[in-house]
């Protein structure tokens, strides 16, 4: 093909011009191999100076574009929608910026800036020379959310794509949505009833038209791309066919096991046939085979016997779903970290030593206690109880390195509701840094130390031990620098949040990434906050980082608006400056494969080569520098560009 | 089977009844501790100075001389373990202090001419140290020290102590998984037939050697342990160490003047204790240099 | 006096951006340098580096984004990795290693292309311009594929 | 008592020794108190780890090589295990002690009488030998 570039150098008033002999540029380039056009313009992004262009590519039958003014960053777009006005490809107009890079930092030396911009225009003549002619990649998109994980995070996300008009599957691996929000008690700073805000909204999830609530559910697979994947769901085998049980609670009520319950921290019991908690939703139940006297023994059987629409069913089993969703927020959540790895607490093996989530179960009016603090040991209600701040958060040598985030609220919360609680208790937080960040925290922690006689202790504890009833604290309060020892009825612990459990293997599922700890990462810490790097994932709640429940609303919200962002279009577009592989020059090796931070290679077998999936490929080029048969080349950034470019720079 | 023997001075001077016990012990398991046939003190406490080349040579001395006769070296002493053991590392992974000590080592001619031919080789950290419950666990193992039980010591309330420097620091002493939670004597004395009382002083100190400057500091540390004991119902009090055994059992004897109403408890080597299971005739377990006689204790379970 | 040639691979989304930045802010710098914006630093091989000198570089830096902020992920570290590896490489042809240059620069970084440019300029320009005669025999073994033009397929 | 501080005084030459002898960095010290809480010997030392830590951070160390603290110290290691920050005040302790043994100094903990005292207990060989080359070089 013969080239034929028009070069229109700006003055940009006198930001180029005073420093840069504009004239001198052009009609110097006017005589470089390829050029068809060249000229100056005092502004190049007015509208004259944007007109001259289209009518330039009309006049000279111009196949490329190189302007030459200020960084592309600012007007590239701009110059672009020139071009394509006059039927240029958008993607054969480049700019050359000899402004930010050139006049205005080399005002000392006009002739070199001079030479140097005429250098510059020239590695983009090269480019543009071997620029193809491209268009957006679109690829077709399924308009329906995937949202894993039912916690207040979770349940958010959904609500605002399905009120937004968009289907939504929500899946929740649990029996029931809530996750951790369910179990608290009251909640800092205002203090409201946990569930009272929260069942609302579990029950506004599973009646929503929009909403798939699959509860009791994992995800098994996900498969394809942004706008297209394809999910497969296992629904776990609960034993009871729970379309058409009616929620009486008679199969619960007579079912003779009881187990360790799990949403009451193991401060309470269950049955082997059960719901969570009284709220549930859906309220209806599970059975744990593995806590079953019928699935242990083939005995008993009476949740069958008894259920008046025969909905327990022991054959049943694993289930798998199939969906194709275009998005997939993720919001599986905390865990609490292991307290059997805090050996100088006692690890778990003291009674009256207590996680600060078993708690929330002692302070909840639906608690094992109703509501009244009693300790777990002996029932008596505590006089002397004792918050430890940061259990295991800010602890790099032995635990985790970061900071919480909540636990010096909710510690101070539990201190003020204990003493709300024991009036005449005696409740003391040792602490390191009360980090209080965010709106009305400080003026809570105030009143917990004003109102409520919390006493804040200076200190990080060294050790618990049992001693006559009471657990004793070794303590330090480091403002008298006096070590403190408080014989506590009992201890909470302020325990740091962890990702789920599942977390990571999640992760290699969903094919995202996670940082350090086990937490989605995000793709900017602070400008793109709620999406994951790979295209197609969005944060939320717990999952991304330690988070109280206002921040993981808004978050579930910001991601909620992405995804809405995302299915306005009918289909997804992205810049073509993706990655392609030489079929015919392919050894294999699967190099590529293993360098791709988004996966975006994938193997065919048949032919033995890699094939880059252009829906996927973000172009950062790892792959090509990776690939020892050099058969991967960047669109518009090719090798061979890149050498015409280093040639044309070091021309004299 | 032969395993390297490394007793350290005080097992040589002071507490020749745990070296005794210990022998015998190994003897009826069938592992025959071969003692070193020239080795020095160790020099008691490892230098925590990160410069220390003349402070660790002695303990590298005994290593070196110990490479020589195998690949292990069994120590019982919790101060010798913790040294041997430390230096070890420091041999192994810090090429600086190594090269100087070698050199030392290399110029040292007395030690030359007593074991010419290890000089052959630079002492880089080839035996891997162990510890005298850690060879029983490992080498023996537990059940099949079980086996060789005479006498369970059924009712036996016996609280472990594991004092410092058997577990720190964690990181290179690796002693228990558990640093803060230990369990190896918990599942020793589990397989001699004893209830183990778990008290919460059992990682705590015994005092050191602070009982040699300041008797009432480390008196205070030591009563700690043995009142956490008292309290538990404990009958007895084993140990791995001449020196916690000393701050625990001797000075029992300024507890009493101390502490009104301050109850006794016995304290001896956890290896004693294993030689009463063992059924190990009386005169290899010396009781004689104990302040609190263990044996009335031990005798209401039927045991001596 | 000796004014060397350099090529500078910049990240688009720190580096480059970092001169802008310094653009903007109308520090000045040694003119010596001509940037050329790649989607990351990760996208430069040894090839690309080679080529450079063999066409008359007498410096090549690369500016990328400071670990654990490539926008691609790791694609810094592939740089870092290949530019350790290099420098060796670079020895053994007879070509000083300090005329490859890795810089991490964030795009608020002004301040920091300003000082990075001036400096490097200053090494090269002390080591003198690259021996031709070495050039002569990079070119002779190390042609890098590719560098005959091949048109794109579409 | 008002301190004066500056730049210079914080960087105090015989503070970074001590940072090099004990392979410790005490900037990583954040002050939790986790150290002086589980200390066995705290009760009787005149400053608690973390504040001779402090003290370190400050550039007071005449203050702390005149302590009774660092001749108290059992070096059980509870202080190190512990850490959060990793920081070994076990091992900060000997730095000191080596400082002031080394500039021979005769200190009210290590004199004569005490040395002599220590060869005359009947305890274990170990104690004294240890005693002695924690508390006299
Ligand atoms: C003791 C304590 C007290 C607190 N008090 C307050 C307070 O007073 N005020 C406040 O603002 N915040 C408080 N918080 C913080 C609050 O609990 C969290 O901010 C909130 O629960 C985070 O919600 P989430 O949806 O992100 O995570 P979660 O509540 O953890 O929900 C995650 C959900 O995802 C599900 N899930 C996990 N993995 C999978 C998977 N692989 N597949 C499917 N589903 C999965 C889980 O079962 C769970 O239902 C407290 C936290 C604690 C520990
Ligand atoms: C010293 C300092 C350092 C910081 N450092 C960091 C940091 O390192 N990292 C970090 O994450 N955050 C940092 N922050 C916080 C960060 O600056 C804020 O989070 C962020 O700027 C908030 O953005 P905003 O858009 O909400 O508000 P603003 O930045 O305040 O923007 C509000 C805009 O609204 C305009 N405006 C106001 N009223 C009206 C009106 N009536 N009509 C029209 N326009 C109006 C204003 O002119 C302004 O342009 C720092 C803050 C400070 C003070
Ligand atoms: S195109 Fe850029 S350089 Fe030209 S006038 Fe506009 S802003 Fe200035
Ligand atoms: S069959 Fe199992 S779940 Fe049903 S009542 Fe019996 S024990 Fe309970
Ligand atoms: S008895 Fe039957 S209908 Fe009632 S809750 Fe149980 S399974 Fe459902
Ligand atoms: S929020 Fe408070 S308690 Fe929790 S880790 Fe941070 S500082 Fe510690
Ligand atoms: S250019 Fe980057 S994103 Fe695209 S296929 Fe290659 S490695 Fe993957
Ligand atoms: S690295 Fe290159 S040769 Fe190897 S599989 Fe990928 S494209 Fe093919
Ligand atoms: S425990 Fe560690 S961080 Fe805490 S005060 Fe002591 S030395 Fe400092
Ligand atoms: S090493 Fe010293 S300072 Fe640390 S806990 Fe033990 S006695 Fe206390």
């Amino acid at each position: 093909m013969e080239h034929r570039i028009g070069v229109f150098v700006c003055h940009c008033g006198s930001n180029i011009a005073g420093v840069v002999d504009v004239k001198r540029v052009a009609e110097q380039l006017a005589d470089y191999p390829g050029v068809a056009y060249s000229t100056d313009y005092l502004y190049m992004c007015s509208d004259p100076g944007q007109n001259m262009v289209k009518d330039a590519i009309k006049k000279h039958s111009l196949t490329g574009v190189v302007v030459s003014a200020c960084s592309p960053t600012l007007h590239e777009a701009t110059f672009r929608r020139a071009g394509a006005a006059s039927d240029l490809n958008q993607y054969r107009v480049e700019m050359a910026n000899i402004r930010e890079h050139c006049s205005w930092v080399h005002r000392g030396d006009k002739e070199k800036a001079t030479e140097k911009a005429i250098k510059i225009i020239k590695t983009m003549i090269e480019k543009v020379k071997q620029n193809e002619a491209l268009e957006p990649i679109s690829v077709p998109m399924t308009h329906r959310a995937l949202v894993v994980g039912g916690g207040i995070a979770g349940i958010q996300a959904a609500l605002d794509i399905a009120n937004a008009g968009h289907d939504v599957v929500l899946v929740e691996k649990s029996p029931s949505v809530g996750g951790h929000m369910a179990q608290l008690s009251e909640t800092f700073p205002t203090l409201d009833c946990s569930q009272c805000i929260l069942t609302p909204k579990m029950v506004e999830v599973s009646q929503h038209p929009r909403i798939r609530l699959l509860t009791y559910c994992e995800i098994d697979d996900v498969s394809g791309y942004v706008g297209n994947f394809k999910v497969r769901i296992r629904k776990k085998a609960a034993y009871v066919n729970r379309d058409v049980c009616n929620g009486c609670g008679l199969c619960v009520e007579k079912c003779p096991r009881t187990v360790a319950s799990e949403f009451e921290e193991g401060l309470a019991t269950r049955k082997a046939i059960y719901t969570p908690f009284a709220q549930a939703v859906p309220n209806k139940p599970v059975l744990d085979r593995d806590n079953c006297t019928y699935f242990e023994s083939g005995k008993c059987g009476i949740c069958q016997k008894i259920c008046p629409v025969n909905a327990v069913d022991y054959e049943q089993k694993d289930e798998f779903i199939e969906e194709e969703v275009g998005a997939i927020v993720v919001a599986t959540g905390f865990d609490l970290y292991p307290v059997v790895n805090i050996g100088e607490y006692g690890g778990g093996s003291i009674e009256d030593v207590v996680t600060s989530l078993q708690f929330e179960r002692l302070l909840s009016a639906s608690g094992p206690t109703g509501g009244e603090v009693r300790r777990p040991s002996d029932g008596k209600i505590p006089k002397e109880v004792v918050f430890l701040t940061c259990v295991g958060s800010r602890d790099p040598e032995n635990h985790v390195s970061y900071c919480s985030k909540v636990c010096c609220m909710y510690l101070t919360k539990h201190a003020m509701l204990y003493k709300h609680n024991v009036h005449d208790g005696q409740a003391y937080v040792f602490y390191m840094d009360v980090r209080t960040g965010g709106k009305g925290y400080e003026e809570f922690y105030q009143r917990a130390t004003e109102e409520d006689d919390v006493l804040y202790l200076r200190g990080k504890v060294s050790k618990l031990f049992e001693e006559d009833g009471k657990v004793m604290v070794w303590g330090v309060d480091t403002l008298t620098g006096r070590k403190v020892e408080i014989a506590a009825d009992l201890v909470v612990l302020g325990l740091a949040m962890v990702p789920n459990s599942t977390a990571v293997e999640l992760s290699k599922k969903l094919k995202i990434q996670v940082s350090e700890w086990g937490f989605y990462s995000e793709a900017h810490p602070k400008l793109r906050p709620v999406e994951s790097l790979a295209p197609g994932f969005y944060l939320a709640g717990a999952a991304q980082g330690p988070k109280d429940i206002p921040d993981a609303v808004a978050q579930a919200s910001a991601s909620a608006s992405k995804v809405c962002a995302l299915f306005s279009e009918k289909e997804y577009h992205r810049e073509p400056i993706v990655a392609w592989i030489d079929e015919d020059e392919c050894s294999g090796c699967k190099v590529c494969i293993s360098v791709c931070p988004y996966d975006a290679i994938e193997f065919d077998s048949e032919k033995g080569i890699s094939r880059i999936q252009e829906a996927i490929c973000e172009g950062c080029g790892a792959c090509i520098a990776a690939c020892p048969s050099a058969t991967i080349q960047q669109r518009n950034l090719t090798d061979s560009q890149l050498y015409k470019m280093v040639s044309a720079a070091l021309e004299d | 089977m032969k395993i390297p023997y490394y007793p350290g001075c005080t097992l040589h001077e002071r507490a020749l009844d745990f070296d005794k016990a210990s022998r015998e012990c190994a003897n009826v398991l069938g592992v025959e501790l071969e003692e070193l046939p020239v080795w020095t003190c160790c020099g008691a406490v490892f230098p925590l100075t990160t410069d220390s080349v003349m402070e660790i040579l002695a303990a590298v001395r005994n290593l070196a001389y110990a490479s020589r006769m195998g690949d292990k070296v069994v120590t019982l002493c919790s101060f010798c373990y913790n040294v041997l053991k430390r230096t070890n590392k420091v041999m192994r992974e810090d090429g600086e202090r190594r090269e100087k000590v070698n050199l030392f080592l290399r110029a040292d001619t007395e030690t030359r001419d007593k074991i010419e031919s290890f000089l052959k080789e630079d002492y880089v950290g080839q035996v891997d140290v162990l510890h005298y419950i850690e060879m029983l666990r490992d080498v023996v193992g537990f059940d099949k020290m079980a086996k060789h039980v005479k006498t369970r010591l059924e009712g036996l309330r016996v609280a472990p102590y594991y004092g410092c420097m058997l577990l720190r620091p964690h990181g290179e002493m690796k002693f228990d998984e558990h640093p803060e939670q230990p369990t190896i004597f918990e599942d020793f004395l589990t397989a001699l037939g004893c209830d183990v009382v778990d008290f919460p002083m059992k990682t705590e100190c015994c005092g050191g050697f602070q009982i040699v400057r300041d008797e009432e500091t480390a008196i205070a540390c030591s009563q700690t342990v043995v009142a956490s004991a008292v309290k538990r119902d404990a009958d007895l009090i084993i140990t791995t160490c001449p020196l916690c055994l000393y701050n625990l059992d001797r000075k029992q004897k300024e507890m009493e003047k101390r502490v009104s109403g301050f109850r006794k408890i016995p304290v001896i080597y956890f290896t004693q204790l294993l030689g009463i299971a063992l059924g190990i005739d009386d005169e290899h377990l010396d009781f004689s240099d104990n302040y609190v006689d263990p044996r009335p204790a031990l005798a209401e379970k039927n045991l001596v | 006096m000796f004014e060397p040639k350099i090529i500078c691979f910049f990240c688009k989304w720190c580096t480059y951006a970092g001169a802008d930045l310094a653009g903007t802010s109308r520090k000045q710098y040694a003119p010596n340098g001509v940037v050329l914006r790649v989607n990351c630093s990760g996208r430069i091989d040894p090839q690309h580096i080679l080529w450079a000198f063999r066409e008359g570089a007498d410096g090549v830096l690369i500016g990328g984004c400071h670990p654990g902020d490539c926008h691609y992920q790791d694609g810094n570290y592939n740089t870092m990795r290949r530019v350790s590896i290099m420098k060796p490489m670079l020895e053994a042809l007879g070509i000083e290693p300090d005329r490859l240059c890795l810089e991490w620069i964030s795009a608020a970084e002004g301040d920091k292309v300003v000082r990075v440019m001036d400096e490097f300029v200053e090494t090269v320009r002390d080591l003198g311009p690259l021996d031709l005669d070495l050039t002569d025999r990079l070119s002779g073994a190390e042609a890098p594929e590719g560098a005959e033009v091949v048109e794109q397929k579409s | 008592m008002r301190l004066r501080l500056s730049g210079e005084v914080i960087k105090d030459d015989l503070v970074k020794r001590v940072e090099d002898l004990s392979g410790q960095n005490i900037a990583m010290c954040y002050q939790c108190g986790r150290c002086s809480a589980g200390c066995p010997v705290a009760d009787e030392m005149d400053i608690l780890p973390n504040e001779a830590i402090r003290l370190l951070q400050l550039g007071q160390i005449e203050e702390v090589l005149d302590s009774k603290t660092i001749w108290i110290c059992a070096s059980c290691l509870q202080c190190s295990s512990r850490c959060p920050r990793g920081v070994e005040f076990s091992s900060i302790c000997d730095a000191l002690r080596a400082i002031v043994l080394r500039r021979r100094i005769t200190t009210p903990s290590v004199d004569a009488g005490d040395v002599s005292r220590v060869m005359r207990t009947d305890a274990p060989q170990m104690g004294v030998v240890g005693a002695l080359r924690k508390l006299n070089g």
